[in-house]
């Protein structure tokens, strides 16, 4: 029984990461699973400076899922690197590092400093709020969606992945920009935007008023935009947003993902990246699937 | 490998102790066994369209016997669910979290404070501490868990209406009490601890308080429970710091409150 | 206590409203709740002629919410109005039609028939499939929501709601698009576009591959998206998406509804619509609120 | 007003009376009583993710004390929750749902067909049917609920593996037996409904089955449910029928199958 992936040369021995800002740098989570077994840890978003996030409240829960509006909080790359690489390394799984900026001068400057570090892969954060177009995110406009991928492809000594918005209107169109633009692979979904009031306060919960929506509850989105997605593109996917069980993940990998990260699930149970691998394992057994790959994109 | 785990814990009892306060036993195979004073638990809903476990700080702890107790206030669907638990029922745990209180053992004499749901924690950290203790209780009107403090230390209470000990809140009760110590210990809500920080600081002595937020993970891995603290964090690298793993219990003088 | 509510002259003795395709055409429910009560039925999608609807399964449950791809089965216009309507004009409720079609033409056409019969309202369903267009609804475009509002606005006897989908990236172009038609109120949200795979026979849920999600998963989306809308228009918006109780209605309506659809809920529970009533009531008492209207749009 | 009420209903008792497959006893206030056979009641989860009522057949009802008896099987996340309901909790339910089957007092003799999961609503049925009745079950291997058939009909059994009565199917029992009737009622798989469809349609009788489908609202409001009907339905205007109001049970040849 074969569970390995390859993304652009780089093979994960299982397609389970983790989704970006829910398994802080690992070392938190190692405390509960084995790191080992993860085919990656895709770490917390990373800036090339630190960042303060927002202010709180900046979680609240909803109906099978949550709101949150950390606001990207992140020590700065240089603290990063010296620091939670070097954790990272002491396990034998892939590191893929989420990089987010406001700017796409903050991109690269991240990515520069990342580049000198010992890291197996990118995942670039285009829902970052864009200040120099109004704060609505990099991600939804597919000519600044390719033009971004382009930019940071010319300067990363890693293989990148795009990491879409599901805030938008036609997910195929900023898959393909992605894609023109030279990513290697995609990764979705961010997570939706939603609000919620405290009525007997009559004010917002968050103190960013707005925040994302992730967990189960948007799971059902999440399987649609990949499948869109995997219609429109040939790069790998490695799709993402409530999944919670082996079943979660293997509708993903049916709907067309090579990989499936788990976020808002860890909350839910820090065992939940293992018992989807074991989870996995099991189905492939009871449905004699030699190899993985063999499911992705097999919904009929 | 640390002290935390998740574990399936079994309702030993629960009783109301108060309107809308409960008291739970559980059974626990690990976690009582790891638990210190000021730590919490999170306790996960059994409907799962409530995907965030609740913290709850820990009340009591019995290592011979494994038991934990929590004291918590219904005021949402995760805690009306809590208070539905029966004996044999049971319920899922992870814990213990957060740091707790630094043992001092050099301190002659301690305050411990605890205001409304504050209180509970400081049952145990009484227990805990050996040194000297005056035990500041403070409730809006109605008692509850004050039996239990009895024999721990000197014991003073105020209330909002002065229906029992001060009228007033806990700084009102140390006031006229002329209390005295070298450390102080806090839990309650906000206006509490902002009043004792500035006792404290006005007395220049040692301050711990404990803080609360709303958390998602309760590991430090999600960043959404953080306060802010009075200087660069080494582990953020911001002024923030995590309650959940950093905290609950801060140095009054490191957080801004 | 005043719950009366006033959109384009016609009066709601509340605010509460059922939301179409979930109340059938309230003739089912009248055996759980006095129709009465609510502030008005809007009726399931009507279109000019019978419609059959997709191929089952038209339904699959999903964590806190569920997808459907009924496909807007409808008697059609004539069987409606000499059914449906009569049967509503026994209660004192007001009667909303909810029209669909998949042309412009089919729009005008089934207007042109309703405009014949006892009815206060339509709501006009702009997330039907555009087969002019390829398929996507006519509500992704906001070019196309002005042109279909004045077109639709021009022959209508009745005041019209524009029912807006939340696929889209910016929900703020299309309210304003409607306004500017001469849409005389905005409803919104309709369901989110999702997936469900059946992993253990690899195939999808739904016979339509993707169905509507709706319930109380996507309600912080669609409380964000009328506190959007509401900063954008002056025209009063219907808020709706996954609303089960009174404290979700408030929080609609402090997000700048003037009125409330209840949908997915009614599956979840016959007595929603009432029990919601209801439960305002007791928070209006509570907050000695005294005119409903005086907390749309009050969050802080 | 019709009959339709959401109760909440206390359990009497529930067993395993096959693998995966339980038996509950509900005492109701009111849906028992207006309870005729073929009808069926949705049952409401208790964790509020899962947020649509499961359709469950009537199986057996006691009008006298206000129980109703549902036999289910254990196929996802709702019907694992019931599985484990215990005497005295509390499950809310929503019924009579559904037309039921006719009452044709002239027949003299009748089939009433059952196959798997479709066995249970033949039991109250049977109880219910005044006329002579030959009673065909058709099970996979496992036997459940057999003896309470016992001496309301002439009883014929089939299993796949012929470990018990005809080996076969249900079609297989009747040929074997040379059974006759005027008409059929029927449950069961669709293979087996076509089956029965297709026998009645050879030898010219009436015959009725009942259908499932996913159901949302259980009332006729959602369209969730329907089937294609052989001709235009007077109701919906285009050829389907709803399940959850128009049946669940239908002539045969009004539907296509
Ligand atoms: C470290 C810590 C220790 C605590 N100890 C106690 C205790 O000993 N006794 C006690 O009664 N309460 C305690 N609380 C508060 C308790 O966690 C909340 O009252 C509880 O989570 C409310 O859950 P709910 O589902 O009933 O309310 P809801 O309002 O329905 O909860 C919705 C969400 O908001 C969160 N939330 C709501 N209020 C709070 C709050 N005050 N703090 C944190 N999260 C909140 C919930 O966890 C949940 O995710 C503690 C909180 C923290 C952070
Ligand atoms: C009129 C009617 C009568 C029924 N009577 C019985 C009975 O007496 N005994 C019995 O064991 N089963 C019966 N069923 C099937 C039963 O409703 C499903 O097995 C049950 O809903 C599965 O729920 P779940 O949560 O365990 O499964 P899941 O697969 O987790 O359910 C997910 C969703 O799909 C729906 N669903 C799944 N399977 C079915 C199905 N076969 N039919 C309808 N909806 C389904 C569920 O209701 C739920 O909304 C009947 C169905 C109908 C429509
Ligand atoms: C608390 C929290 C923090 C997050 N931080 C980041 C982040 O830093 N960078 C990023 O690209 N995505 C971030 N996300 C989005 C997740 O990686 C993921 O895309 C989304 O939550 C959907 O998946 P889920 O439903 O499994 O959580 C965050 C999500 C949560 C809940
Ligand atoms: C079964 C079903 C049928 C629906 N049919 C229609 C329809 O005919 N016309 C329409 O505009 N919206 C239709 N909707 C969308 C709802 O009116 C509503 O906008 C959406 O479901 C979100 O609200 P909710 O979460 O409260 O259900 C339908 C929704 C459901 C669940
Ligand atoms: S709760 Fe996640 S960091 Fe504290
Ligand atoms: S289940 Fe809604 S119409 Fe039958």
């Amino acid at each position: 029984m074969n569970t390995q992936i390859d993304i652009a040369q780089v093979t994960f021995k299982n397609p389970i990461m983790t989704a970006s800002g829910t398994f802080g740098s690992g070392e938190e989570y190692s405390e509960f699973v084995d790191l080992n077994r993860l085919g990656a840890v895709v770490t917390k978003g990373v800036s090339a400076v630190p960042w303060e996030g927002n202010a709180l409240p900046r979680i609240t829960e909803t109906k099978s899922g949550m709101l949150n509006a950390i606001g990207l909080q992140n020590p700065g790359a240089d603290l990063f690197i010296k620091r939670d690489i070097p954790f990272l390394k002491k396990y034998d799984t892939r590191i893929i590092v989420n990089v987010c900026g406001h700017t796409q001068k903050e991109y690269l400057d991240c990515i520069e400093k990342l580049n000198e570090a010992d890291i197996d892969m990118y995942e670039i954060n285009i829902s970052c709020p864009n200040v120099e177009k109004g704060g609505l995110s990099f991600g939804t406009d597919p000519v600044l969606v390719e033009q971004i991928t382009k930019n940071i492809k010319k300067i990363s000594r890693r293989p990148i992945i795009m990491k879409l918005t599901p805030n938008v209107t036609d997910i195929k169109e900023i898959a393909k920009a992605a894609e023109n633009g030279g990513a290697d692979a995609i990764s979705l979904i961010n997570t939706i935007t939603g609000m919620k009031i405290d009525v007997e306060k009559r004010c917002f919960e968050l103190a960013n008023k707005t925040g994302g929506l992730s967990g189960p509850a948007i799971h059902p989105v999440a399987v649609r935009m990949v499948y869109e997605a995997a219609s429109v593109v040939s790069i790998p996917i490695i799709g993402m947003g409530g999944v919670a069980t082996a079943k979660d993940a293997l509708e993903m990998i049916l709907a067309g993902a090579t990989c499936v990260s788990v976020g808002t699930a860890n909350f839910m149970d820090p065992y939940t990246t293992t018992n989807i691998i074991d989870g996995i394992e099991d189905y492939m057994k009871r449905h004699n699937i030699e190899d993985i790959k063999s499911l992705i994109g097999q919904v009929k | 490998m640390s002290d935390k785990v998740k574990e399936i814990c079994e309702v030993i009892n629960q009783r109301v102790i108060a309107k809308d306060i409960y008291s739970l036993q559980l059974k626990t195979d690990k976690i009582a066994k790891n638990a210190k004073s000021g730590q919490f638990v999170s306790l996960y809903c059994s409907d799962m369209s409530r995907i965030l476990p609740r913290p709850i700080s820990i009340c009591d702890v019995d290592k011979s016997d494994g038991t934990l107790r929590l004291v918590y206030r219904v005021v949402g669907e995760g805690t009306e669910e809590f208070s539905h638990l029966r004996p044999h029922q049971e319920v899922v745990v992870i814990g213990p979290l957060g740091n707790g209180y630094p043992d001092r053992d050099q301190d002659k004499r301690a305050f411990v404070v605890g205001g409304g749901l504050g209180i509970p924690p400081m049952l145990y950290l009484a227990k805990s501490l050996k040194c000297d203790k005056n035990i500041v209780l403070g409730y809006n009107r109605e008692l509850f868990l004050l039996d239990e403090f009895n024999g721990l230390g000197d014991l003073y209470i105020s209330t909002d209406d002065g229906s029992c000990g001060t009228k007033g809140n806990v700084i009102d009760a140390i006031k006229e009490n002329a209390l005295k110590g070298d450390v102080i210990y806090a839990c309650g809500p906000m206006p509490m601890l902002r009043a004792i920080k500035a006792y404290a600081l006005e007395h220049n002595i040692d301050c711990y308080i404990s803080l609360e937020e709303r958390m998602a993970c309760g590991i430090g891995a999600c960043l959404g429970c953080v306060c802010k603290s009075s200087k660069k964090d080494e582990h953020t690298n911001v002024n923030n710091k995590r309650i959940c793993t950093q905290g609950p219990v801060f140095l009054a003088e490191e957080v801004q409150i």
